[in-house]
């Protein structure tokens, strides 16, 4: 069952590299969190303990929840709407994308003939993490980048569950914690560069070179 | 008699606190100078009776980082702790003459003073430290106190230039020397000088690193050939009394390193003392080309150091040559011939630089060839020079002679004792040093000839009348100490004799092969007392006939006027043709038009081959890093892409090592 | 070390010296005037030059200083000194191990005075004179060293006075040395003592002089000083390369002077022959002319040391 | 009892009580006072060695921590003596809200890093590094410009992005730790007694993504980038707490990872990793410095080869271990007292730019002499410390015999000494041409010469006479890492 849902979410990842939308960026982010928390009681089920529960429904609240109504918001504040409608469509991104999924599966498969681990996770969580930083390294758009750190996120909580590190649940909370700061805080930053920069494009985020 | 050195230690330290307490720069230019005199005064009388009645003392405190401290009063430190004393007094005497006519433009001395001070304490102290770690950190302090005393006009660019220079120049060696003495520590386990001196297993590879760092470290600050870029560009930025202290004795703290370098390491390789030989022989002949080729007083006496430096090298060459193949004689004779040439060396290059000063404040600019008839309006100065010229020159009744003549010496003496290719490549150096003296009749003719003698050749009159008093008397004292030693050689001989003692073990065998070169006094005395005679027929006969003033004549044509004099790079013109491979020399002059004659100009300057290439690297070096600055471009999406680049790189090695 | 010769005759032989120098002169001046067909001033003219110059009036510029009042005395004393280191039959009157290096830079010291001395009188002509003097000494310089020098290292002695007792005609690689030692000589004297392929001694157009405008404007006993100089100069370097024969060793004292005279008519009569013969050279091959000289000196030496090891 | 109350408890306090109270001159008072007891709590621990925590806890003060802890200590209690003097002169209703938030922001610095420093569990590291970053937003975006918000923005992301590369690497190290099943929890002590059994592929794969993480917090090239442009656009203050301080968290961090992995055989591979990474940063310093017209960017890439002489003196080991920890205390001496300086121009001036420093020694006489003397103290003239230890690093290197990073290192230098001394003596030199000013407006000598001086002349004593004190706990430090001195 982890690995249908884990399939799912290179799934999302390929959504990723089609659209441009903002809107579909939350919906991603959306679906994604659903099913990290998924795959996260799925893996649990065997010793079930109440910290696993409530580890889960914390990350099924802030990924899925919290954070992309925040986004929206933030898309509403500041009438991004339609996001950099501008640029075309380039075939380029998905080909690059496919290639890290496919890459990423590869790696694990080599790996987990030298080390116990579970390959259809590891694979995917590489693969989100390899897929969150090409997006950052293709799209302009600042909110672009937040939407791929919040993918490389999921990729890096996916890696936990690959590789059966039963973290203590306290740190888990820390986590998540630290990543709604992480996104309240680049939140505040987005609005204030609304009012330096109109377009929030990266672009203009070049003056102090040298 | 340690005590008086103490004191002066003490005096300085009183003139570091001195320009916070008096405000007023005349007074505190006085006040600090006659501090640092007395002060130096001290220091010098005690290190001539060490010297004189000598015995190895030495001082041991143990500091946790560097081990055990040694400060030690050796042949070789007394000898240059007084060279080094006896210019630093010359210097602040002159510098009572000379700062004032700073002070009436308006430039605060107070700083300047402060770091001319530590400039001078540090020059004794690294004399006398034993330490390899104190001694670069005294070397450190010597360069910060030489930098800011050069940079003392810095609202001028060429004087910042000369400046950056400088200090680029020093940390290099400085770096050099980092390699040479931990190399020595990682072998002996020690930083003092006499536990390098103990440990005799050094492997040849360690031995060669040590050396080559050392040699070169040391060549960079004394500025043999390759590294004396620095020196034309520092010394003539700095105010004379300054540039007459660095070239004097700023230089030799280099040839103080490699002597001390010579004495501690074992000579097994004699292929070191031969390039020191071919490097010392390229620096002087160069030298002396290149300072034949300048128009600037200070740039010329700036390659001249260079020069001099190059016949100290040859002396140091013939000694590490005689250590090799266990030749006393030869240590001896070539450490002798290089220290008095030091000796003598610090003494006329002094006195020139100051002379070059009090021509400075008269003239209008540095250029001579605008220069011309100083002799009438600086008589003293006049005397002073011309004494310093010709012996610098090397020529007999004057101390240039003497260190010259002891290393021509070595020079026979090793062509007698070595065999095979010896004698051939030392007499090819003979001849290259006698070659040299004639460069340098040339070269200090030509500047004597063209600033002191004839007329004015801008038909301007000088810029203020008289001579400052103060300076004139330190140029003559000079000037009376180049005449002593240069006519009674044994003085000199004996302050040597210490050292020489150290590097042979045995104190008297050194004696007997320099002593009698002592004797020359009968020659020289027997030469004035001829002199004298000829002088005295010459006026009695002139006594008894008419001597009457005219026009000098000018084969018939009557208006003649101060520019038809010679001119210094008409003078030097052919000769620095010759060199024209190694000398860079560059003519730019309007050619030749319309019949009737039109306003010309004609501009000759001589660029140095080798500062062009070390420029050359430094724009190479620009260009190499200018390449890499595409890293910070600005786009945070390339700085992400740096970061997955970096990971997949490091796993790779991962897979590789 | 130092030896003041005891013996009164080396002291009288360097008096004759200085009293024959101007002889030399007149006998070259009378050779040249014979070759070229005129009867010429008779052999003691230089003598009656000096007696009139002693009496005249001294004449300085007003734009000389103290130099030009010294510079003859000091021009005349270092090149008399150097004549008193030199061994004439008796052994000489001063000389100490290494006066070689004493003879060099003596005449470099008066070469030095008197090219101030004409820098200080501030006429063009004065410094032109001075810049070629200066330009030839250098290049002066390497020859004599290349000559004596290598002889001294050849022969392990290093004073004047010793260095040809060494010289033996029956060796045969011996005497190729000395021949090539006296003919770079022979170009030294012409280079220093002004003699005709480098400047021509009695041309009268200041522009193409050297020597003599470096005295133009001296006069009255300076000028006998200066020119008594040239003379003595001529002598010294003529004695050089004839004791390069070693004519006293070879044939002992008496028949030794003899030959040792016939030497230094033979190279007058050289020397009146080149100048009636050849005209001057242009300035600018000078230095390449002293350097043929310097050339067959470094060859001599190589082919003498690589000769000696075989 | 009293050390803990100092270090944790007093920073919590002072965070809240700034935060709550309005007028900044009773929070600087409040943060002074927290400052020095938490300098006092530190060096205790450095002098007695002895841990204030119940042993076995997830914080632990061991000697490492504790001669960071006096660095972090030290350098904030400068920052806060130096900073009303810089807020005064930050008149401007613009700069209100953020003298506002500027103290709570510098207590709650002083709380994360202070945890950061003794935390013993991997995890919690990873998360209390991503709280120092935080506290830092609020001082970087002081000056509320275009290029602040920019700087801001770059370092928040790229710092955390690092943090997530650092995550993954805590994740492997979790992993390698799977067989043996009583270190499963991560915990530093008990994984570096355990090591020689840890899987070592995946600890070579834990080390790598730690150190790519953390060098994007630590400025190590390549991940520097983020880190000039914060440290050259925030104020003074902030910029030298973040040279000092802040990098010297991150390095622990990293001797954390390297203290692990130390023991088993991945220390070479390790080490090869650690001077590669020193010396290309000591090469992207060298480009940088080489022209540069922006004299706090050029401060901010002497911290780039600085902290890349620190990683190279760790990757070579042996003595240069030692010199690499001395620098990181003599480094944050003279990164304070040029920052202070610097910042004195930038407010006398107005611009960053070199090229409008003119009549420096007129106008701010003794900015300038502090600012030369600062210059040839970080460029490794011998009285100052950066010499002692640059020295321990090549004496290291020799001892080891690998001639190549030791030419390079050399030379890199000098390159570097010739960039910067060009720069600092064209400031230090250059005439003004409009006539210079009255003598009246010269500046006096005011705290900040005074904590420059300080900072300077404190470091000879201390590389000097070797106080026992300080080089007891480095030779500790050094057993933790198997070396013997």
């Amino acid at each position: 069952m982890i690995n249908v849902l884990t399939i799912l979410f290179c799934l999302t990842l390929i959504y990723l590299a089609v659209t441009t939308r903002l809107s579909a960026y939350v919906l991603i982010l959306v679906v994604q969190g659903a099913l990290v928390a998924g795959v996260h009681t799925l893996a649990f089920f065997s010793d079930f303990s109440w910290s696993h529960l409530i580890v889960a429904a914390a990350v099924l609240l802030v990924r899925t929840l919290l954070i992309p109504t925040y986004i929206v918001k933030i898309i509403r504040q500041l009438d991004m709407g339609h996001g950099d409608r501008t640029r075309r469509y380039h075939p380029g991104f998905l080909v690059q994308m496919a290639g890290v999924v496919i890459g990423a599966f590869l790696i694990s498969h080599q790996l987990s003939r030298f080390t116990p681990v579970n390959v259809i996770p590891f694979g995917a969580a590489v693969a989100g993490i390899a897929a969150g930083g090409l997006l950052i390294v293709r799209r302009r758009l600042l909110l672009a980048h937040v939407v791929g750190f919040l993918i490389i996120e999921n990729g890096l909580f996916l890696l936990g569950i690959g590789v059966q590190a039963q973290m203590p649940w306290t740190i888990e909370l820390a986590g998540l914690l630290d990543l709604f700061v992480l996104v309240f805080l680049v939140g505040i930053a987005i609005n204030q560069l609304k009012s330096h920069f109109p377009e929030g494009e990266s672009a203009e985020l070049t003056g102090l070179q040298e | 008699m340690i005590a008086l050195f103490i004191i002066g230690l003490a005096l300085h330290g009183l003139n570091l606190i001195l320009p916070a307490l008096l405000r007023d720069s005349r007074r505190l230019n006085i006040a600090c100078n006659l501090l640092n005199a007395g002060a130096l005064l001290c220091g010098l009388i005690f290190s001539l009776s060490a010297l004189l009645a000598y015995q190895r003392v030495e001082y041991r405190f143990a500091v946790p980082s560097t081990g055990s401290v040694v400060i030690g009063f050796d042949g070789l430190s007394l000898f240059f702790l007084l060279t080094f004393q006896l210019l630093s007094l010359a210097a602040s005497l002159y510098a009572i003459g000379y700062l004032p006519h700073y002070i009436e433009r308006g430039l605060s001395v107070r700083g300047h003073l402060w770091f001319f001070t530590l400039l001078i304490v540090s020059l004794q102290l690294v004399a006398v430290v034993q330490n390899a770690l104190v001694f670069l950190v005294v070397w450190e302090f010597m360069a910060l106190g030489a930098y800011f005393s050069i940079v003392f006009e810095r609202t001028k660019e060429q004087v910042r230039r000369g400046g950056f220079w400088y200090l680029v120049a020093t940390h290099a060696c400085v770096l050099l020397l980092y390699v040479c003495f931990l190399v020595l520590h990682e072998v002996t386990g020690s930083w003092n000088f006499d536990d390098f001196a103990r440990h005799a297993a050094y492997e040849p590879k360690t031995l060669a690193l040590v050396l080559l760092t050392g040699f070169a470290g040391f060549g960079i600050k004394a500025g043999f050939m390759p590294f004396h870029v620095w020196l034309p560009n520092a010394h003539p930025a700095a105010p004379a009394h300054v540039s007459g202290l660095l070239s004097a004795i700023n230089i030799k703290a280099g040839i103080y390193g490699i002597a001390r370098l010579m004495m501690i390491l074992p000579a097994q390789e004699a292929a070191y003392g031969w390039g020191l030989l071919a490097v010392s022989l390229i620096s002087a002949v160069l030298g002396v080309w290149y300072a034949l080729a300048q128009h600037d007083i200070k740039k010329l006496l700036a390659y001249h150091s260079v020069e001099n430096i190059g016949i100290i090298g040859l002396g140091l060459s013939v000694a590490w040559l005689g250590r090799c193949y266990a030749l006393p004689e030869l240590v001896v004779l070539g450490f002798a011939g290089a220290l008095l040439h030091t000796l003598n060396h610090a003494i006329f290059k002094g006195l020139l630089f100051f002379g070059a000063g009090n021509v400075y404040l008269h003239a209008h600019g540095g250029n001579i060839e605008k220069m011309g008839g100083f002799a009438r309006v600086i008589p003293l100065t006049a005397v002073g020079f011309l004494v310093g010229a010709i012996s610098i020159c090397g020529l007999p009744p004057f101390n240039g002679f003497v260190s010259e003549f002891i290393i021509y010496k070595s020079f026979f003496r090793a062509a007698d004792l070595l065999h095979g290719y010896a004698p051939l490549l030392l007499l090819f150096a003979a001849v290259g040093l006698a070659f040299m003296g004639g460069l340098a009749v040339a070269c200090f003719t030509k500047l004597y000839g063209i600033v002191f003698l004839g007329q004015n050749r801008a038909g301007v009159a000088a810029r203020r009348q008289g001579e400052p008093g103060s300076s004139s008397i330190v140029l003559l004292g000079l000037a009376s100490l180049c005449a002593i030693i240069g006519i009674f050689p044994d003085t000199s001989l004996r302050l040597v004799g210490p050292a020489l003692g150290e590097l042979t073990g045995a104190d008297q065998t050194a004696a007997e092969w320099v002593s009698p070169i002592g004797q020359l006094q009968i020659v020289f005395l027997l030469f004035l007392a001829l002199t004298v005679v000829i002088y005295g027929v010459k006026v009695w006969l002139q006594g008894r006939t008419v001597v009457r003033l005219a026009e000098t004549w000018g084969c018939g044509y009557t208006a003649v006027t101060p520019r038809m004099q010679y001119t210094a790079s008409g003078f030097a013109a052919e000769l620095v043709q010759l060199g024209r491979p190694m000398l860079d020399f560059a003519v730019q002059w309007t050619p030749l038009q319309s019949v009737l004659p039109v306003a010309r100009a004609f501009h000759s300057h001589c660029h140095d081959r080798m500062e062009n290439g070390w420029l050359l690297l430094n724009r190479g070096i620009g260009r190499l890093l200018g390449a890499l600055r595409w890293i910070q471009s600005g786009d945070i999406r390339h700085y992400v892409l740096y970061v997955f680049a970096a990971v997949g790189f490091y796993l790779l090695c991962a897979l590789v090592w | 070390m130092v030896k003041l010769s005891s013996d009164p005759l080396s002291w009288l032989m360097c008096a004759l010296f200085f009293a024959a120098a101007p002889l030399l002169t007149g006998i070259i001046n009378k050779v040249k005037a014979r070759l070229s067909g005129r009867f010429g001033p008779t052999v003691w003219q230089p003598y009656y030059e000096l007696l009139r110059l002693a009496r005249k009036e001294t004449v300085y510029s007003t734009s000389a200083g103290f130099i030009s009042r010294v510079a003859p005395v000091l021009v005349w004393c270092t090149i008399a000194f150097a004549a008193l280191l030199l061994p004439l039959g008796r052994p000489a009157a001063v000389s100490f191990p290494g006066d070689i290096i004493l003879f060099a830079y003596l005449l470099a010291l008066g070469r030095f005075f008197q090219i101030l001395a004409a820098l200080d009188v501030a006429s063009s002509f004065e410094g032109m004179g001075a810049s070629r003097e200066a330009r030839f000494a250098v290049f002066a310089e390497p020859i004599f060293f290349f000559t004596i020098g290598s002889l001294a290292i050849v022969t392990r002695r290093y004073s004047l006075d010793t260095v040809f007792a060494e010289i033996s005609w029956r060796d045969p690689l011996f005497f190729v040395f000395v021949s090539v030692g006296v003919l770079s000589l022979f170009f030294l004297v012409s280079a220093e003592c002004s003699r005709m392929p480098v400047d021509d001694p009695n041309t009268h157009l200041e522009l193409t002089m050297i020597h003599e405008v470096m005295i133009l404007d001296a006069s009255g006993f300076d000028l006998a000083l200066y020119q008594h100089a040239a003379s003595l100069k001529l002598l010294l370097y003529s004695t050089l390369a004839a004791l390069m024969l070693n004519p006293f060793g070879v044939f002992g004292p008496a028949v030794g002077a003899l030959v040792y005279l016939a030497t230094l008519l033979g190279l007058a009569a050289a020397l009146a022959a080149i100048e009636t013969l050849m005209a001057r050279f242009r300035l600018l091959l000078v230095p390449q002319f002293l350097l043929f000289g310097t050339a067959i000196g470094i060859l001599n030496i190589l082919i003498f040391t690589f000769s000696r090891q075989s | 009892m009293i050390t803990i109350l100092a270090l944790l408890f007093l920073p919590l306090v002072a965070t809240a009580f700034t935060a709550w109270k309005r007028s900044t001159h009773t929070n600087h008072r409040v943060t002074l006072v927290v400052g020095v007891a938490h300098l006092l709590g530190s060096l205790h621990c450095l002098v007695t060695q002895q841990n204030p925590f119940p042993s076995d806890w997830w914080l632990a003060v061991d000697p490492l921590a504790a001669f960071f802890l006096t660095i972090l200590a030290h350098t904030f209690v400068l920052v806060v003596l130096y900073s009303p003097g810089f807020l005064r002169r930050m008149d401007g209703p613009e700069y209100d809200r953020s003298k506002r938030l500027f103290y709570p922001a510098l207590n709650f610095y002083l709380l994360a890093n202070t945890l950061a420093l003794v935390v013993q569990q991997f995890a919690l590291l990873w998360v209390l590094l991503e709280l120092t970053t935080f506290s830092l937003a609020p001082l970087i975006f002081f000056y509320r410009s275009k290029e602040s918000l920019e700087a801001v923005w770059k370092y928040l992301f790229l710092v955390s992005l690092g943090l997530v590369f650092l995550f993954v690497g805590v994740l492997f190290f979790g992993l390698s730790a799977r067989g043996v099943a009583d270190s499963a929890s991560l915990v530093v002590p008990r994984m570096a007694d355990a090591a020689p059994r840890l899987n070592p592929l995946w600890l070579k794969a834990g080390f790598i993504f730690a150190l790519v993480g953390l060098s994007a917090k630590i400025g190590l090239a390549p991940m520097h980038p983020g880190d000039i442009d914060a440290t050259s656009n925030a104020p003074a203050p902030v910029a030298a707490l973040m040279a000092g301080s802040l990098r010297s968290t991150a390095v622990l961090a990293l001797l954390r990872f390297y203290q692990v992995v130390s023991p088993t055989e991945v220390r070479p591979f390790a080490q090869k990793l650690l001077v590669f990474a020193g010396l290309f940063s000591l090469a992207v310093a060298a480009v940088y410095i080489w022209r540069n017209r922006n004299y706090k960017r050029l401060l901010a890439y002497s911290s780039v080869e600085h902290l890349g002489i620190i990683a190279l003196g760790v990757g070579i080991g042996g003595v240069a271990l030692l010199g690499a920890l001395l620098h990181l205390l003599f480094n944050s001496f003279g990164k304070a007292a040029l920052f202070f300086m610097a910042g004195n121009m930038h407010r006398s001036y107005g611009s960053r730019e070199v090229n409008s420093i003119t009549d420096l020694t007129r106008r701010l006489p003794w900015t300038g002499f502090v600012w030369v003397l600062a210059f040839f103290y970080i460029v490794g003239t011998p009285p100052f410390g950066i010499f002692f230890s640059e020295l321990f690093v090549l004496q290291g290197m020799i001892r080891t015999a690998d001639w190549l990073p030791f030419t390079l290192f050399l030379a890199l230098l000098m390159v570097i000494f010739i960039g910067m001394s060009r720069v600092v003596l064209r400031m230090l030199h250059t005439p003004s041409a409009v006539p210079p000013p009255s003598v009246a407006n010269t500046e006096r000598l005011n705290l900040s010469h005074a904590l420059g001086l300080y900072a300077i002349a404190a470091s000879v004593p201390l590389a000097i006479f070797q106080p026992a004190a300080l080089f007891d706990s480095l030779r500790a430090i050094l057993a933790t890492f198997g070396v013997k001195l």
